[in-house]
Formats: structure tokens, C-alpha cells, sequence
């Protein structure tokens, strides 16, 4: 390693279940407010124009006992939505002065309910994302819904939120995703000099900082990537998808690419990158940020744009990297991800595509069963 | 003549297989699994080596597959029960295109190339779980012995269903047949039953082709053979030792590193040669 | 104490029965004949807060994959399709109602209740369910007919109510999905028409909220959850036809008779419950006799307005048709209301119906209804000190119904209220308790 | 004098107990239920009349319980297990006000009223059955009986986290961790600890109140019982014959019907407090 491994330096901040960085944050900047972010997306610039700090809430990890929330929650549904719960109803969340839910599946959209009811001093915000990509009418319907938050959160802070404080937001959140951006461009062309952990690492801990201080943090990595030269291993170089909504541990992301695997493209953390493109700064900023979600924005299994086939961005994916197969990293019990699978399957066995079905659990803490699967897969690609 | 080793250490019994170059059989060995894992593994092979009148050192390479694959420390590479299954299957039956191996813990199913190389495959999905382990339970409950399961299913004259996919909701179901008095015979079919029609889910999953084999210490059972032939309707191949599979692909893959391990020495020595000249 | 598992089971077979499977079956045939000889254009859309008014001023035939999939269960034919489409890569822990219905639609939609013809649109109305979206999108992608998504913005804001922007956008988009009938059919929007088939939905509405007002008394004439089943299908599939209301008029004229007799669908009414969530169709009588077996008569439940909720005063307006048909959409049925809606919904049921406790059935398939219903039973035992039980099954997939376990939770469950009846009595007669 | 007799038919054990109008135990009865169930109950009925030397006819009534209480095909009446639990503990423990039954089959919480009646009870979720089992299954793997594994699990100084309280599931978790190679105690501890945490999340529901009681064949196992008062905090009633609790509770109530039955008004409201 011609540089420190960003793994190491980070684990910590990212795998802590208590927050103690946000929590200092707050204790340093008395009076400013935090607003809870759960996948998939969420508008932050309006977060940040009205001068409170975006944090991702994406449930409590493999080192949190669940206690309480399963009693609320049927052994049927997803760990992301229980671990939320429990971070909650274990005073974890004390930090949060409200939090942001949309609809992305049904589980989270009645995990808004059971907030509202069990954290009455918490704002918690439910946005409905439309589904309707073709209406024209679509982009007037989403800016009234961008300028009800907007008011929400204005009384919340106290504050108006001008066009220019908004304007100079989706700048600078225009600048870390173009760093994200470019830090998944060295990965997909030289993945022996970044690891897709580490990537992981740095684009994650974007959740937990104040956006200049993770831009300045990314600057700093990619220059000292590009520093490194290391050997290229004899791997199979793969396409990762499913993991947009539940973020697997990182000790099976580093299980992964041990039993032999380059990782080109993922989709962790999806809706913290979640545009293809800056955002245009001139014009009314909500609009072009309710344009940039229906017309600019990375394909998602909880958007549903009938412009294009469902399989089509992966198979794309496939050919423009020149992997050589495809990992399916699904969430236990997360039914958008597993509807997917159904398509995916079946347009990756026409395309002649090799792939991986992997089910994965937030809280897991054995890994045997995919460390066996995943270098069964490896073995079958290598030896004939 | 030189000899090699593949050792299949799986969640209750550990077993060996010792090939010659000619990949016949020298010597085998079954030996309980103890926690003790790299004891196990040295007992086994030592009895297999006693069986082929050889000593440790006869062993030119040793391959390893089985949950316990890392914990054999005098192992020359490791291969995951999934990758032998399929060697193993294919040495013995060259037309299987698709394997089915249901062991103590797990159940797996697998398509593969005439060469063994595994295409696609498929382990069974947790709430679908259901293995030799159920069926153990099952004949303890109905306190049965487990060598004796297989007879008394075939004799089934009124299989019973067992409709839950979940291994501990399916035994309740047990429990109900049995307090409404069904007969063992029936009930250990009915078991033998849910586990071949959840098997027959993960064989197409993975792409059901013509021929089957089915393997696995389970395929000792004549009862689940047969419900496995009726749910697939066709015949499928089954060995003597069916459990012995892991094992012997495991053989099988180290005899092909040995042989690519000696072309390279002599590519080297040639090489070396041309250059002394 | 319990009584054995042969006691009563429910006597009731009334008229409004047999009239429904007359109903039914001519729908069915007309499905059928749609498919064989191509007469009709099929509307493929979700039952819950359906816009039918519209699929019928186009006198197109409104097909509700969710009835094919419940048909499938009732009769018990459903599993072969679930393990086809779980062959096609589908997951155990996917939308049973969604895989029986791929499955069937991928083996040639013909069922024993009838053959299911191919859409001329997939009128996507996503109305809460997120599933629905999916299950639509695959169907487009098998079938390669053409898709619309009706995006309902959900019932988000604590008023409780959609905003003017809402309803704008879902207006805006019903005048999108009447051009396109209008090139699928051939046909003007004749807005005269649709202006009486909302009239009629309006009458429909109020005629079937009298009826659901009448299990108020005691005995309750139906049950609210069993019996309402039978006059739901009506609801959707001919909402908006005169032989519709017809239907509405002969069950209302039927029930207030019973409540004349003081007759009820069981010879006792010992307790009256409140039942939350879809029932587990595979095995529908089987789980209806566990309460029949202790008196036990639904007077209100939440699935019988998954369509509709009309109760509450909701009635269609034919001056305003497509604002109405968009507030039925937006906010008059219980899919797209919030989950606190809903336990506001049964708490005016428990009360306004007086019920003596909830119970819960959560079925794994659909996460819409099933997601968080131990907090909405922590809410009721604990805020509201009403006896609530929670059970668990599916409502398609038979593998995950568990008789022996259903049967001990009942049972427990009422063996405890009527200890608190003794108690009660006991205290009542002014007993030494 | 009268005598009534409750059996409680287990997925395991079937359990028999009689007693008499002056609420005294004559006799109790523990056997296997096997795959006979009906026999299972017949037997246990037979062998619980010969220690006090009684024949049928002198129980006046008799109350089926358990999993198979459909079985008791002698019985006067059915009444489910967990009401029986309810009305034995607080029998045994009068202050009882919230009990913890873990079984073979479910594992249940009962809030239960100064009579000892059922005032709310939860039972485990689909995917947390077979308790009992869950433990069973451990010692399978671990190749250990099932009265081992509660001694030694309290040796454990560092108890693994297990990822699953799934009974089929907790198998090749432990196989990876003796695959890990984590002490075999360590494994148990983590067993233990997992199924009293799942169980307390459980209890929680229906309120924990104190006094606690523990019944089940599962409140036999020493680990368990440990395991539960760590997390919960407090001490648990834990009768050496806790699990009895069921049939005591099944004889009780049949003791309650004859009574009502010879319809004694001044009993009958005793018993209706009592209740």
C-alpha cells in the first residue's frame, strides 16, 4: 500500500451505532438543527439552504442488539426498518430534531407512522416521490411538494430559505457528488488501486459530515489514490446490485472482493450520488431540482420509470465496464430489490451473462454461507 | 506412483478418499465430526492411509472441501462442497448435467458442463431451510432409528402432507399428524415428500437438464430417492456412497493441480535446458 | 370453557350469496368471452381506490389481477403458479398474490373460474401499495401492452387531507388516461355519461354504507369481515351499473330484515370483534370457523375498505366527477391513508360499532396492511386497554398458514374475555368477586 | 371427598396431575408423549390414579391441556395452556402478576389478574417457534443432553452474539463459531442470552410486572433462568416443579366446574372470585 487505507481510518465513524460525531457536532454548534435522512433519497440542498446538517439514518448495523423494535415489527420485514426503530426507541436518536421518510416501499412508509407516534417531539416529514415520469404535469406537481418541505423546514429553523441560499446549496452538493462521481470512475478503471470497501468508506461517511468537510475529505483521498500503483490480481471483475436501500457490513463488501472479486460498480448509498449531472444553478431552483429527480437521476428499483426496459441500466452497466458477471446483493425482505431480481435474472440468462443471487442481513455476523457462495462463483468463472 | 487426498469435513462426519494417478480408490475413512477440527482431519486421513497401506508422506497433495475446509491445516488448497459435489458427480456419472446434494445442514442444487465445471447453482433459501437435519429430528420424534426412515417411507401407503416451507413450522406439522394419529410410515414420507419438492424448486432455479444425481448422506434413504424420482419425474443416479462425493471431488481437483503443478516444473527444466545448451 | 372443534359453524347462506356468484359468474363470462373472441377492450387496474367510473364510460372491462390471484387462493389451485413464478427467480419472501398472479398470467390465464383476456391497458392506479407498481411493470414487460402509472400522491399531511396540488395532479392525470382510452377504444369521452356512472357510484356508496351501518346493533345482521367479502367483489367489478346498484339495494332490503328478526350470521353472538387486515383466503372457511366455534361475529373491518371507505361520508359527486373519482382516489380508502389513520379507523370501530376486542390477522404477503401492526397493538392494549390478538398467516401462499398455532391463540384469546364476562357478570350480580 | 385431574399433553412431555377438593395434590405424573399421543394422555391419566390408588370413576372431572388436548379423549372439557399456566403459577406463586412460559413448542407472556385470570397474553412470532427446540437443536449439534447445556452455559465468559433466533438456523451458526473456534460455554452463553433476549422483547409486550414466574419444561434449564433474571433485573419464581404448572392449572379449573356443577351457590362465588 503506497498510502494509509481509508477502511481503517474511518470504520469507526461509520460503524458507530451511538453517533458520538454528530452528537459533538451538535454540542459545538448549539442551536442548529439536524434533520435524519432515510434512504433512498432525499433533497438535502433544502436541508442545507435552510442551515441545518443532513445526516443519514441507515439503521443501526451489524452491532446493535434489537431489544424493542421487533415487537413492533414482523420477523417479515427488513432489518433497516426494525434497527431504525430500535436506534430510536433506544434514546439513540436524541440528536435528531426531525426526519425525512418517502416512498420507497411500505414498511418505511409505516415506519413514518410508527415515528410520529412514538417520537412526538421529532418533525418527521413523509415526501411522496411521484411514479408518473411522462405527465407533463409531474415537475409541477413535485416542486409543490419540494416547496412544502421547504416551508416545513423554514419553520423548523427559524429562517427563510432565499434562492440564493438554495442556489449555493445544490452548488455545493453539485461538487461532492461530482468527487463521488470521479472517486467510482478510478475504482471501475483501476479497482487494484482502490478497493471498493474503501470506496464504500468514503462515500458513507458523506452521510455522517458536514458536505464541506466530506469535500474536503474526498479531494484529499483521491489525490493520494492517485498516487498508488498497485499490482492487478487475478480476480473476476464484477457488476454489484441491490444494495440501494439496506447497506450491507462492510466486513462482507471486504468478503467480497477476498474470495476474489473486483467490485466495477455498485449501487451503496445510491441516493447520495443520485444524480447523473450538476444540477443547473440559473432558473428557479426548486424546479430544477424537481427536473433533475425525473430527468437526471440514476436509475433506482424504487423509481419506476417506464421510459426504459428495467434490466436495460445493467446490462449497459455490464458492457460499458467490460465486466465479466453480476452479483445480486439483496436485502433480506426487501421487496423492490427482490421484484428486480425477477427481471434481472431473466434478461442476464438471455444476454448470456453470468450472475450471483446473494441475500444479505444489516445485522449479520457470519458470513459463511456468502463466503461460500461467492467463492463457489469465483471457482466456477476460474477453473474449467 | 504418487497419491493424493481430498478430505470433506461437513457438520457431522468427516470423510476421506486417497486417489492414485489412475484415480482408483486406495483407501476411505469416515470419522465422526468433533470440535476438535484438525484432530478429526489427521484421524481420518491416518485411518484412510492404514486402509491404503501408505504413509503421510505418500501424499503428494491434499485438497479440501466441507464447512470445516479452513481447518485443516495441512491442506494444500481448499474447495468449496459445491465445486467437488460437481467433480465428483460427473467422475461417476459422466451425462449428469445437474446435481443435487442434500447433506446434514444444507441442501444445494447445481447445474454443470460435462467437464464438472459448475454453471449455475443454488443453496437452500433460509425459510425454505430443510435437510438431513429435519429429517433426523423428524425420525428422533417419532422415535425411529435414522437407518430404518428410508424403509419404512417407501412402505407409505397415505403420504402425509407437509405443507409449511419452514423447517420448525413443518415440524409441528409432524406433531399435529401425529396427535391426529396418522402412521409413521406415512408421516416420514410426507417428510421425505416436502424436502424433494423444496429440492425440486432450488434444481429449477438453478436449470433442471436431463440427467440428475443426487447426493449426499440423505440419498442413503430409499424413501427420499424415491419421492425425489417422483417430484422430478425421472430416474436419478445414485452411488453406493452417495456422502463420499465431496470427498472423492476433492480427489479429483487435486489430482488435476498435481498434474498442472509437474507441467510447469518441467516446462521450467526444459526451458532451463535449452538454456544451458 | 373452549368448546370442542365441532361446535356451530356459521349457518348463514342469504339471498345476497347466491346473488353475488350470479353476479360474478356473468362477470366472469364476459372475461372469458373477451378473451376468445376478442369483444371488449380490458382494463387491467388495483382494487384499492379503483377509478372504475372511468373504465366504464369507455365500456371498457375493468380486470383486477388482485381478484385473480384471491380466485386462485379460495379455490386452492394457487400454489402451483407462486412455485412457477419463484422458478422465474421470484423470492419465498415476494408478494404471494403478485407471484400466483405472474404465474397464472405466464400459463394462459385460464383459471377454474374463468379465462382472464390480455390488457389493452395496464391502468397502473398506484394507490399506497408500492407492490402494485411492481406487480404492473412485470406484467408490461410479459405482456409488452401499454402501461400508464396514476401516481396518488399518499395522504401524507397531518390535516389528513390532500393538498390542491394533489388533487390538480391526479385530475390532470385522469384527463391523460381518458385520452388514452379514447385511442385504445376509438371513442369520444362522452363526459355526460360518466357524469351518471359517478351518480350511480354515489348511490352505490351510500346504499353499502347504510348497510355496514347496520352491524351496529346486536345481533350484527352479517358479518362485517366474512360476509362483507361477498359484496366487495360487486363494489369493484360493477361500481357504477345500474345491475351494481341493484345488488347494493337487494343485500340493504336482506340485512334490515335480519336486524328486524334480530337474526345474525351465527345462532349466538357472544362476542363482537373488530378484524384488521386481509383474510387468509387459502384457508378462509377453516379460519372463520375458529370464531364461529366461540359466537364470535366481525361487526367492522378494515379490509372491506380497501376499495372504498365510505362509511365516514364519502359520496361520489356527479357534478364534479373527476374531482370526485380523484378524492376517492386521494383520500376515501384505506390504502392511502397513514398508518395512524388506520388506527384512528378501528378505534371509531371499536367504539361506534361497541366491539369487545381487535383482532389482528398479519399476513406476511402484503407489507401495506402487515408492517408494523405490533405497535398498532401495542397502541391498543396499552393506550386504549382494548383485548387485541395478533395472528399471523398469509393471505395466498398456504405454506405459511399454521392451523395448530392459530387455533391455540384463539382459543387462549376468547377463553380470556370470557373470563372477563364472568368477572364482569360477577361483579354486575354484585358477587363476592 | 372429590377429585379432579388436569393433563397437560406437550409436543414432548405429557403431564398428569390430581387433586382433590381440599386443593391437595394426591398425585402428578411426567412421561414422554412420543408418537401416541392418545395413548400418551390414557397412560398418564392411569399412572397418575394408581400412586393415590383411585379408579376413573372416582375424578369427577377431568381438564385437557397442552398442544394435544384434543387428545385427552377421556376429559371432560379442553382449556388451552396458556389460561392453565396463568391459574397454576398464580396458584403456586400468589403474587404472581406476569408469567413466562417457555415450552417445546412456543414460548408465551402472560399478564395475569390477582385470580389469576388471563388479562393479555402474546406468543412468539412465526419465526421465533420451537423454543424448546431451539435449545434442543443446540445440544444436537453440540453433542450434549438438554440438562447439560443451562450448567455449562453459565461458565461462559464470553458469550458469541448469535445472528439468528431462527430454530433451523441456530445450527450452522454454531457450526461456524466451533468452525471460529470459540469455546463450547462461550457458544452456549450466546444460545442462552439470545433466545432470553428474544423472549423479554416478547414479554415486553403485555407489560412486564413483578412477580415474575417462570414455567415451561424450558424453566428447568438453570442458564435459562440466570439468562432471563440478568437482562430483566430481577428474580424470577421458579417452582422446582414449574413444569407442572399447566396440568395444576387444568386440574384446578375442572375442580371449579364440578363445583359449579353441584351448582353450591355459596362455592360458586368463591370460586368465581377466585377465578
Amino acid at each position: 500500500m503506497t498510502s494509509e487505507n481509508f477502511v481503517d481510518r474511518y470504520r469507526e465513524l461509520i460503524e458507530d451505532p451511538t453517533f458520538s460525531r454528530i452528537v459533538e457536532w451538535k454540542a459545538n454548534h448549539s442551536g442548529s438543527k439536524i434533520i435524519g435522512c432515510y434512504p433512498v433519497y432525499t433533497p438535502v440542498e433544502l436541508i442545507h439552504a435552510a442551515g441545518m446538517l443532513p445526516v443519514g439514518i441507515l439503521g443501526g448495523g451489524n452491532r446493535l442488539e434489537i431489544a424493542h423494535a421487533d415487537s413492533r415489527f414482523q420477523s417479515f420485514i427488513c432489518s433497516i426498518v426494525k434497527s431504525t426503530l430500535e436506534l430510536g426507541l433506544t434514546g439513540k436518536l436524541h440528536f435528531l430534531d426531525g426526519i425525512v421518510f418517502h416512498s420507497i416501499c411500505d414498511p418505511a412508509r409505516n415506519l413514518a407512522s410508527v415515528f410520529q407516534r412514538n417520537f412526538p417531539q421529532m418533525m418527521v416529514e413523509f415526501i411522496h416521490f411521484p411514479q408518473n415520469m411522462v405527465s407533463p404535469h409531474t415537475v409541477k406537481y413535485l416542486s409543490a411538494e419540494y416547496r412544502r418541505i421547504k416551508s416545513a423546514y423554514e419553520g423548523l429553523a427559524g429562517k427563510a430559505v432565499t434562492d440564493e441560499a438554495l442556489r449555493q446549496s445544490i452548488r455545493i452538493y453539485n461538487e461532492q457528488r461530482k468527487l463521488i462521481r470521479e472517486l467510482y470512475r478510478i475504482r471501475s478503471e483501476k479497482p487494484h488501486n482502490l478497493s471498493t470497501a474503501e470506496c464504500y468508506v468514503l462515500n458513507r461517511i458523506g452521510t455522517l459530515l458536514p458536505v464541506e468537510e466530506h469535500i474536503a475529505i474526498v479531494k484529499e483521498a483521491i489525490a493520494a489514490i492517485n498516487q498508488r500503483d498497485e499490482k492487478p490480481k487475478d480476480r473476476i471483475r464484477v457488476i454489484l446490485e441491490g444494495s440501494f436501500c439496506e447497506q450491507p457490513p462492510l466486513e462482507l463488501i471486504e468478503g467480497l472482493e477476498a474470495a476474489g472479486c473486483y467490485l466495477l460498480d455498485d449501487d451503496f448509498l445510491q441516493g447520495w450520488r443520485w444524480f447523473l449531472k450538476d444540477i443547473p444553478l440559473d432558473g428557479e431552483p426548486i424546479q430544477n431540482l424537481a427536473r433533475a429527480y425525473l430527468d437526471h437521476s440514476v436509475f433506482s428499483g424504487v423509481k419506476h420509470d417506464l421510459r426504459e426496459p428495467k434490466s436495460k441500466h445493467l446490462i449497459d452497466k455490464v458492457r460499458e465496464t467490460g465486466a465479466n458477471a453480476v452479483i445480486i446483493l439483496a436485502a433480506k425482505f426487501c421487496e423492490p430489490a427482490l421484484f428486480d431480481y425477477a427481471l434481472y435474472r431473466q434478461a442476464l440468462e438471455r444476454e448470456g451473462i453470468p450472475h450471483l443471487y446473494l441475500e444479505f442481513e444489516e445485522k449479520m455476523w457470519i458470513f459463511d454461507k456468502s463466503r461460500t457462495e461467492v467463492e463457489t462463483f469465483v471457482e466456477s468463472m476460474l477453473f474449467d | 506412483m504418487s497419491f493424493v487426498a481430498g478430505i470433506d469435513m461437513g457438520a457431522k462426519s468427516t470423510k476421506v478418499l486417497i486417489l492414485d494417478e489412475e484415480k482408483r480408490i486406495q483407501g476411505r475413512s469416515v470419522v465422526k465430526t468433533r470440535v476438535d477440527f484438525p484432530a478429526v482431519a489427521k484421524e481420518a486421513v491416518n485411518t484412510a492411509l492404514q486402509q491404503a497401506g501408505l504413509k503421510e508422506k505418500d501424499l503428494s497433495y491434499i485438497a479440501t472441501t466441507g464447512f470445516g475446509r479452513y481447518n485443516v491445516p495441512f491442506r494444500d488448497i481448499q474447495i468449496t462442497e459445491i465445486t467437488s459435489v460437481a467433480r465428483g458427480a460427473v467422475f461417476l456419472f459422466p451425462k449428469t448435467r445437474c446435481v443435487l446434494d442434500i447433506g446434514a445442514q444444507s441442501t444445494r442444487a447445481m447445474r454443470i458442463l460435462g467437464t464438472g465445471k459448475v454453471q449455475n447453482f443454488r443453496t437452500n433459501d433460509k425459510c425454505a431451510a430443510g435437510a438431513g437435519g429435519f429429517i433426523e429430528r423428524a425420525a428422533k420424534y417419532l422415535e425411529v432409528k435414522i437407518e430404518e426412515v428410508g424403509d419404512l417411507s417407501i412402505q407409505a401407503t397415505k403420504p402425509q402432507t407437509i405443507s409449511s416451507v419452514c423447517a420448525v413450522l413443518a415440524e409441528s406439522e409432524i406433531i399435529n399428524h401425529v396427535s391426529s394419529g396418522e402412521k409413521i410410515g406415512d408421516i416420514l414420507r410426507g417428510v421425505h415428500n416436502s424436502l424433494a419438492s423444496r429440492a425440486l424448486a432450488l434444481i429449477k432455479r438453478a436449470g433442471l437438464e436431463n440427467e440428475v444425481t443426487f447426493v449426499g448422506g440423505v440419498a442413503r434413504q430409499k424413501g427420499m430417492v424415491k419421492a425425489l424420482e417422483e417430484t422430478v419425474k425421472r430416474k436419478v443416479n445414485v452411488s453406493e456412497e452417495p456422502d463420499m462425493i465431496g470427498a472423492l471431488g476433492a480427489a479429483l481437483l487435486a489430482l488435476r493441480r498435481l498434474e498442472k503443478i509437474r507441467q510447469d516444473r518441467e516446462k521450467e527444466t526444459t526451458t532451463e535446458e535449452t538454456r544451458a545448451v | 370453557m373452549a368448546k370442542t372443534a365441532d361446535a356451530e359453524k356459521t349457518t348463514y347462506q342469504g339471498q345476497i350469496h347466491l346473488l353475488q356468484k350470479e353476479l360474478m359468474g356473468r362477470y366472469f363470462e364476459r372475461l372469458t368471452r373477451a378473451d376468445e373472441t376478442g369483444e371488449g377492450k380490458a382494463v387491467y387496474m388495483m382494487i384499492s381506490g379503483n377509478p372504475v367510473e372511468l373504465v366504464q364510460a369507455f365500456d371498457m372491462i375493468p380486470v383486477y389481477p388482485e381478484v385473480n390471484a384471491l380466485q386462485l387462493a379460495v379455490k386452492k389451485v394457487c400454489l402451483p403458479f407462486i412455485l412457477k413464478a419463484e422458478e422465474l427467480g421470484y423470492s419465498m419472501d415476494n408478494c404471494a398474490y403478485v407471484k400466483a398472479d405472474i404465474g397464472f398470467f405466464l400459463s394462459g390465464r385460464k383459471g377454474p373460474f374463468g379465462t382472464i383476456p390480455l390488457p389493452s391497458l395496464i391502468l397502473c392506479n398506484y394507490v399506497g401499495c408500492n407492490v402494485y407498481l411492481q406487480w404492473f411493470e412485470h406484467l408490461a414487460e410479459y405482456s409488452q401492452r401499454k402501461i400508464y402509472n396514476l401516481d396518488i400522491p399518499f395522504n401524507r399531511e397531518a390535516s389528513g387531507k390532500p393538498s390542491p396540488a394533489d388533487i390538480t395532479y391526479v385530475v390532470r392525470q385522469l384527463e391523460e388516461v381518458i385520452e388514452l382510452c379514447e385511442k385504445i377504444t376509438g371513442k369520444r369521452f362522452d363526459y355526460a355519461k360518466l357524469q351518471r356512472i359517478v351518480a350511480l357510484s354515489g348511490e352505490t356508496g351510500e346504499i353499502w354504507s347504510r348497510i355496514k351501518s347496520l352491524t351496529r346493533h346486536a345481533p350484527a345482521p352479517f358479518d362485517a369481515y366474512f360476509d362483507s367479502v361477498s359484496m366487495m367483489a360487486p363494489l369493484y367489478c360493477h361500481r357504477g351499473t345500474e345491475e351494481g346498484l341493484r345488488f347494493f339495494e337487494v343485500a340493504l332490503k336482506e340485512m334490515e330484515e335480519k336486524v328486524q328478526l334480530g337474526t345474525g350470521p351465527l345462532p349466538e353472538e357472544r362476542f363482537r370483534i373488530v378484524i384488521e387486515g386481509p383474510p387468509p383466503w387459502p384457508y378462509l372457511r377453516a379460519f372463520r370457523n375458529l370464531f364461529s366455534k366461540w359466537g364470535a361475529v366481525a361487526v367492522a373491518s378494515t379490509y372491506s375498505t380497501v376499495g372504498g371507505l365510505w362509511e365516514f361520508g364519502f359520496k361520489h359527486d356527479s357534478m364534479r366527477p373527476l374531482e370526485s373519482i380523484a378524492e376517492h382516489m386521494l383520500e376515501w380508502n384505506l390504502c392511502n391513508r397513514s398508518f395512524l389513520q388506520r388506527y384512528d379507523q378501528i378505534r371509531r370501530y371499536v367504539e361506534e360499532w361497541s366491539a369487545d376486542a381487535l383482532v389482528i390477522h398479519s399476513v406476511k404477503s402484503c407489507r401495506l396492511f402487515s408492517a408494523g401492526q405490533g405497535d398498532m397493538r401495542e397502541y391498543f392494549t396499552k393506550e386504549l386497554g382494548i383485548p387485541t390478538l395478533l395472528v399471523e398467516s398469509d393471505i395466498e401462499d398456504p405454506r405459511y398458514y399454521s392451523e395448530a398455532q392459530m387455533k391455540n391463540r384463539i382459543d387462549a384469546f376468547f377463553e380470556s374475555l370470557e373470563h372477563r364476562k364472568i368477572l364482569q357478570s360477577a361483579q354486575a350480580t354484585g358477587g363476592t368477586a | 371427598m372429590i377429585y379432579t385431574a388436569g393433563i397437560d399433553v406437550g409436543s414432548a412431555q405429557t403431564k398428569g396431575i390430581i387433586i382433590n377438593d381440599r386443593l391437595k395434590i394426591v398425585s402428578r405424573v411426567l412421561i414422554d408423549t412420543g408418537a401416541y399421543v392418545t395413548r400418551a394422555a390414557e397412560r398418564c391419566f392411569d399412572e397418575a390414579l394408581k400412586q393415590p390408588g383411585l379408579r376413573r370413576e372416582d375424578v369427577a372431572y377431568v381438564v385437557g391441556t397442552g398442544y394435544g388436548r384434543y387428545k385427552v379423549t377421556f376429559g371432560d372439557t379442553q382449556i388451552t395452556e396458556i389460561s392453565c399456566h396463568a391459574r397454576g403459577a398464580s396458584y403456586i406463586f400468589p403474587g404472581t402478576r406476569t408469567v413466562i412460559d417457555m415450552g417445546g413448542q412456543d414460548a408465551k407472556g402472560i399478564k395475569v389478574g390477582e385470580g389469576g385470570e388471563v388479562k393479555d397474553f402474546v406468543m412468539n412470532d412465526k419465526c421465533a417457534a420451537g423454543t424448546g427446540r431451539f435449545l434442543g437443536n443446540a445440544a444436537d449439534v453440540l453433542s450434549l443432553s438438554l440438562d447439560e447445556i443451562g450448567k455449562l452455559s453459565l461458565l461462559a465468559k464470553y458469550p458469541v452474539r448469535l445472528t439468528t433466533v431462527c430454530t433451523v438456523f441456530v445450527e450452522s451458526d454454531i457450526m461456524s463459531y466451533l468452525a471460529q473456534g470459540k469455546k463450547v460455554e462461550d457458544i452456549l452463553g450466546g444460545v442462552h442470552s439470545a433466545i432470553a433476549a428474544r423472549t423479554i422483547s416478547l414479554v415486553r409486550r403485555v407489560g412486564i410486572e413483578e412477580e415474575v414466574t417462570f414455567t415451561g419444561g424450558v424453566s428447568r434449564n438453570i442458564g435459562m433462568v440466570r439468562a432471563l433474571e440478568d437482562k430483566l433485573g430481577m428474580k424470577l419464581n421458579v417452582s422446582p416443579e414449574s413444569h407442572f404448572t399447566g396440568a395444576l392449572g387444568a386440574s384446578l379449573f375442572a375442580l371449579e366446574r364440578v363445583s359449579k356443577q353441584s351448582g353450591a351457590k355459596d362455592k360458586d362465588e368463591a370460586q368465581v372470585g377466585a377465578v
